[in-house]
């Protein structure tokens, strides 16, 4: 059959692409080639509208082994110890499927990260969800939960913290962002770069079927009889093959027989082997008909693109087939010689003896398109002139109360219960607090890891949103006590053709670059996922970060709990009072308008630098940072958790107390110190200019605010505890 | 009256079950098993009497429920 | 005193267990599920995890492979037998301890501290425990404890009831009951109380600044009286 | 020759999921339903070309491997 431009808009290319493609082959591509580069130049593989931009993001760093471009980030911890760590979209195969879609998602980066030689040994997820009165909200969240567990607790991975958000901008199209961490030797990495020549290709893992081949399959069945057979047929995860796909791989790894080794991503087997070719900067031949297949009659076509999970492509030493071979029957995996690597630099396909496809590896990967598109800069809005009058009838108690069990604040013990979050006997911080921790086996080191995003702040300002969501990120793993060390990010937005899309992209990515160069805090992976919309209604532009910070000594770590009757509370940091785009004025006032709080990377940094400081002279019992509910809501965490109260001095001279309580100004925490300490305190704040407020004293069981309020923590406590659970049972 | 229904995976989607139980079950020593494909059962009881009745409601709640149309197929017995 | 962990493709808790038994003195030897025989030892672990993928009925396949004849010879012969989690499933599929794991009563995997009741103290396990409550760490979707009307009969009259779930001060009432296991029964013994399986995860709980210290209690107890 | 197998919940044994479904699909507003029971369902393929042998043979599958008989009862259709 002729391949023609319908077929090629049918697969997702564009009209220019296709003659592009015909222009660099100088002939027609056949329908397999085709499906090929429509594969390699999708915008998942390609990132054609991000990569121009994406170059600006900050990407070095002392401590950082490997940046953006490999299957993960790898960063240095000390004594030969690294840390692996990406994160990765799934959104769109949730939508349709959140069990699956969600379970494939963590076995996708799970797979990302062993690939580079690492035993994952943490895992942490974004998800976003759209209204809870939205009728679909509540199975969606219950399938990517049960999918998310489903996955990581088969393979022993404990899932140590995450983030989860409702807004009616997901309505029709959810976010599922996973990430997990690793742990390798520095001297043990192991990379996708394929090098020298007539080495075998192995194919290991699962067998091949037809999953995921995407609507680009079904324009191939148009020319066949047989399309119910060709249907595309949803991802399903298998855990526990990939748990042996794990041990199976760490045990080879173990030898010195891999020259270098991919997982089977999306498009599968098509992206792996030229990923590996074209970095290696070689040919590779590979003979589809070894490929293990799960079905009878598979053809090139769909072998090239099937995106069935748990797979591996391996680039061996030659003469280490055989003991390498041992291994994967061991496990009882699939293991198969598909190829060798060749001199050519094409990608060259055989099935059943004859050639099927040959294309240049340069043209599927360096030659992919890269598009500038039109974006629109978003001016930062204009300040909200609240009239006070609108604050009379409200009292502070009642806005607390409100604020906690709002889903976006409110406790998701819910969730995260039904994570395994204590498997491999390490997490010595769950999730509940500003960032899980899991000691570094063996060693008196741990890792701190969180996940953020704030699409409110990045929907009212993309610039400032993108600065935000990593000085949160960074706040985050000073409060338990880690030093930054190196992010991770998912670029999650709606259609990068419209202007205002691209523009949102091109401001958070500036903003994230900014904020990371400044706190030497570099971004080490990522992954983009756009086209987040549904009919024509885009998601908020929502980036997730995720941050991960060391403890040189885990002993060390720091939580939000109060720990002790009349200790001091320390606001760090100043508080201007800030409402727009904060909860409160979002949920209580209603005003959905106005800028997102201002980010000053100088009193981030120092602010920051100085609570790890107090930490490190052991000042500090308790911390947590101010994020969205501002002062009061933190304070009740802090509280709740402690099962302690707390006696509020009234701040001095602010006009509004909403605006202190609930403002959601940037780079505060709250700390918790000794009495007797105070002193040593208050000197190295001064001698670090570092503002801060005392806020109270830590008492019994209530939250007390002279005659304003005075409130049980058990009340507080069932507002905070209750809502989500309440929400999924009934 | 009661209703029964069986809920499989459609042809194509991956059974890593029936996989695992093919696999043992030729490990212990039935090797004529070629393939295990793994279901749901349901049998619903219900109040409703007029069969035909019954049975379309049947189909509704294989459609809105019972079945995940995106990987598996039903049919009520 | 010696020990072995068995793996089975899936286990996850290997590892863990690994640990914990050599914290507390045990020499342990990881042991593959496909090799026909144990090493000489006096105690036989069959860690957490997700044997086989758990895709039956959890522990059903584990229970047919290849080493689990000579566990059930080594209980046989009085050889002390630890299940956890999975363990224990793997335990009730094989016939060495009685009733079956179900599905939680709430349907959700469960990741949590709770509290247990040691019933019985006359065996090696708890022998010389002080404590009665101990406070314990479960991660399981298959821990709702079932058996005949006619076999709780028996367990109950042979003491065979290890644990059961129960308030920090040990009230055994519904409310405690994480998965909906029968009379809150959170691990069972054989007859002979040398076989015992239960769902809680004493390794997970060997350090402070882990979820918290009791299974050293438990490990620590193991080792002085398996001597 | 491809066999078919039910394996279903002992009456008077608690089937959580089977409620859960009941509970929902009420909610739904199937109010007719009065119980559901969840079981499973295999389709096994096998070599053997004896219909009666095979039979046997997964008779003995049942009772070694895909039903665990404290809790459950099979039948092959
Ligand atoms: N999907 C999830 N998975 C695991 N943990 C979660 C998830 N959603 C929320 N959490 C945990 O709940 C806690 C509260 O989250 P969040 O409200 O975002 O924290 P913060 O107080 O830093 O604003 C965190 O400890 C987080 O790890
Ligand atoms: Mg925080």
């Amino acid at each position: 059959m002729e391949v023609n431009e319908q077929i090629a808009v049918d697969h997702g290319l564009t009209k220019e692409e296709f003659k592009k493609i015909n222009e660099l082959l100088k002939r027609k591509p056949n329908l397999t080639e085709l499906a090929i580069f429509s594969a390699m130049w999708n915008e998942h593989c390609s990132y054609k509208s991000s990569r121009k931009h994406l170059k600006n993001l900050h990407t070095k760093g002392s401590q950082v082994i490997q940046g953006p471009g490999e299957n993960a980030g790898v960063i240095d911890i000390g004594d030969d110890d690294a840390i692996v760590f990406k994160i990765e979209s799934h959104n769109h195969p949730s939508f349709i499927e959140p069990y699956q879609g969600a379970a494939t998602g963590v076995g996708g980066i799970m797979r990302d990260v062993f690939t580079m030689g690492a035993r994952p040994i943490a895992n942490l997820n974004s998800i976003h969800f759209g209204s809870t009165q939205n009728k679909k909200t509540k199975n969606l969240l219950r399938g990517v939960v049960k999918g998310i567990g489903g996955y990581g607790n088969c393979i022993g991975v404990p899932t140590i913290a995450g983030q989860t958000n409702f807004d009616e901008s997901y309505n029709g199209n959810i976010l599922v962002n996973a990430m997990t961490l690793g742990l390798v030797n520095k001297n043990k990495i192991f990379y996708s770069k394929a090098a020298g020549l007539n080495k075998p290709v192995i194919y290991v893992g699962s067998k091949t079927g037809r999953d995921g081949i995407h609507g680009a399959s079904m324009a191939s069945a148009i020319f066949d009889d047989k399309i119910e057979e060709k249907k595309p047929t949803v991802q399903v995860g298998d855990p526990f093959t990939e748990k042996l796909l794990l041990e199976a791989c760490l045990e080879l790894m173990k030898e010195d027989s891999i020259i270098s080794i991919q997982d089977m991503g999306a498009a599968g087997l098509t992206s792996s082997s030229v990923e590996m070719a074209s970095k290696g900067k070689l040919g590779i031949e590979l003979d589809l008909s070894k490929v293990p297949c799960r079905e009878e009659n598979m053809t090139p076509y769909e072998i090239m693109l099937s995106e069935s999970q748990e797979r591996m492509l391996i680039i061996l030493e030659n003469g280490k087939e055989n003991s390498a071979k041992a291994i994967f029957d061991k496990w009882n995996l699939d293991f198969a010689v598909i190829g060798k690597t060749t001199n050519s630099k094409n990608l060259e396909l055989i099935f059943n003896k004859k050639k099927v496809a040959e294309i240049p590896i340069d043209f599927l990967a360096e030659n992919a398109p890269i598009y500038d598109r039109k974006w629109k800069k978003i001016k930062l809005p204009q300040k909200i002139n609240f009239k006070k009058d609108i604050f009379k009838s409200l009292k502070l108690e009642n806005c607390l109360k409100k604020i906690l069990s709002n889903p976006n604040i409110c406790e998701k013990k819910w969730i995260w219960e039904q994570y395994d979050h204590t498997v491999m006997g390490d997490t010595i911080q769950k999730p509940g607090g500003d960032a899980g921790v899991v000691r570094v086996h063996g060693t008196n080191k741990a890792v701190a890891a969180c996940i953020d995003s704030s699409a409110v702040y990045c929907f009212s300002h993309p610039l400032t949103g993108g600065k935000q969501v990593v000085c949160e990120s960074w706040r985050n793993l000073i409060s338990v006590g880690a030093k930054p060390m190196a992010i991770t990010n998912c670029l999650n937005f709606g259609n990068p053709e419209k202007e205002k899309n691209m523009g949102e992209f091109v401001e958070c990515v500036s903003g994230i670059s900014e904020a990371s160069k400044y706190l030497n805090f570099p971004v080490v992976s990522g992954n983009v996922s756009f086209y987040n919309e549904t009919k024509d209604k885009g998601i908020k532009p929502t980036p997730s970060i995720g941050g991960v910070g060391l403890l040189e000594n885990y002993k060390n770590m720091i939580s939000m709990d109060l720990k002790k009757e009349k200790n001091t509370i320390l606001v760090i940091g100043k508080t201007e009072g800030h409402i727009e785009q904060s909860v409160f004025a979002r949920m209580i006032l209603l005003e959905k308008k106005g800028p997102p709080p201002e980010i000053n990377l100088f009193n981030e940094k120092n602010n920051g630098e100085t609570v790890l400081r107090l930490m490190k002279e052991e000042l500090i019992m308790a911390c947590h940072d101010i994020s969205v509910g501002g002062i009061l809501t933190a304070i009740a965490k802090m509280c709740i958790k402690g099962n302690k109260g707390i006696t509020i001095k009234p701040p001095k001279g602010l006009l509004n107390k909403f605006n202190y309580f609930f403002g959601e100004d940037q780079g505060r925490y709250l700390v918790e110190i000794d009495s007797s300490k105070l002193n040593n305190v208050e000197k190295i704040l001064k001698e670090n200019s570092v503002h801060y407020d005392i806020l109270g004293i830590v008492e019994k069981n209530t939250l007390k605010l002279n005659e304003e309020f005075d409130i049980d923590i058990d009340v507080l406590r069932d507002c905070y505890k209750n809502w989500l659970k309440k929400y999924m049972v009934n | 009256m009661k209703i029964k229904i069986i809920v499989t995976l459609k042809s194509g989607v991956l059974d890593p079950q029936g996989k695992a139980i093919q696999q043992t079950l030729n490990g212990m020593g039935f090797l004529d098993v070629k393939d295990v494909r793994q279901g749901k059962y349901f049998d619903i009881e219900t109040n409703e009497t007029d069969e035909v009745k019954a049975k379309n409601k049947v189909d509704e709640m294989c459609k809105k429920l019972l079945a995940n149309l995106v990987i598996e197929d039903y049919k009520i017995l | 005193m010696r020990s072995a962990v068995i793996i089975f493709p899936g286990s996850n808790c290997d590892r863990d267990m690994d640990v914990a038994l050599t914290k507390y003195g045990f020499k342990n030897l990881m042991i593959w599920h496909n090799d026909a025989t144990l090493p000489k030892c006096d105690l036989v672990v069959l860690p957490g995890g997700f044997s086989y993928g758990d895709y039956l009925r959890c522990g059903s396949i584990a229970g047919k492979s290849k080493i689990i004849k000579s566990v059930i010879d080594f209980a046989n012969s009085g050889g002390l037998v630890l299940g956890i989690c999975n363990g224990f499933q793997i335990l009730t599929e094989t016939g060495l301890l009685p009733g079956v794991l179900q599905r939680n009563k709430y349907l959700n995997f469960i990741c949590r501290n709770i509290h247990v009741k040691i019933n019985d103290k006359n065996n090696q396990y708890f022998k010389d425990i002080k404590k009665d409550v101990l406070e314990f760490h479960i991660a399981h979707n298959e821990g709702n404890y079932f058996c005949s009307e006619e076999e709780l009969k028996i367990i109950n009259n042979n003491n065979q009831i290890a644990l059961t779930y129960c308030s920090s001060d040990g009230l055994e009432d519904n409310e405690y009951n994480p998965n909906g296991a029968l009379k809150n029964i959170a691990g069972v013994f054989n007859k002979e109380k040398n076989v015992l399986g239960m769902m809680p995860h004493p390794e997970r709980m060997i350090d402070k600044h882990l979820s918290g210290e009791d299974g050293s209690i438990f490990f620590e107890n193991l080792m002085n009286n398996s001597k």
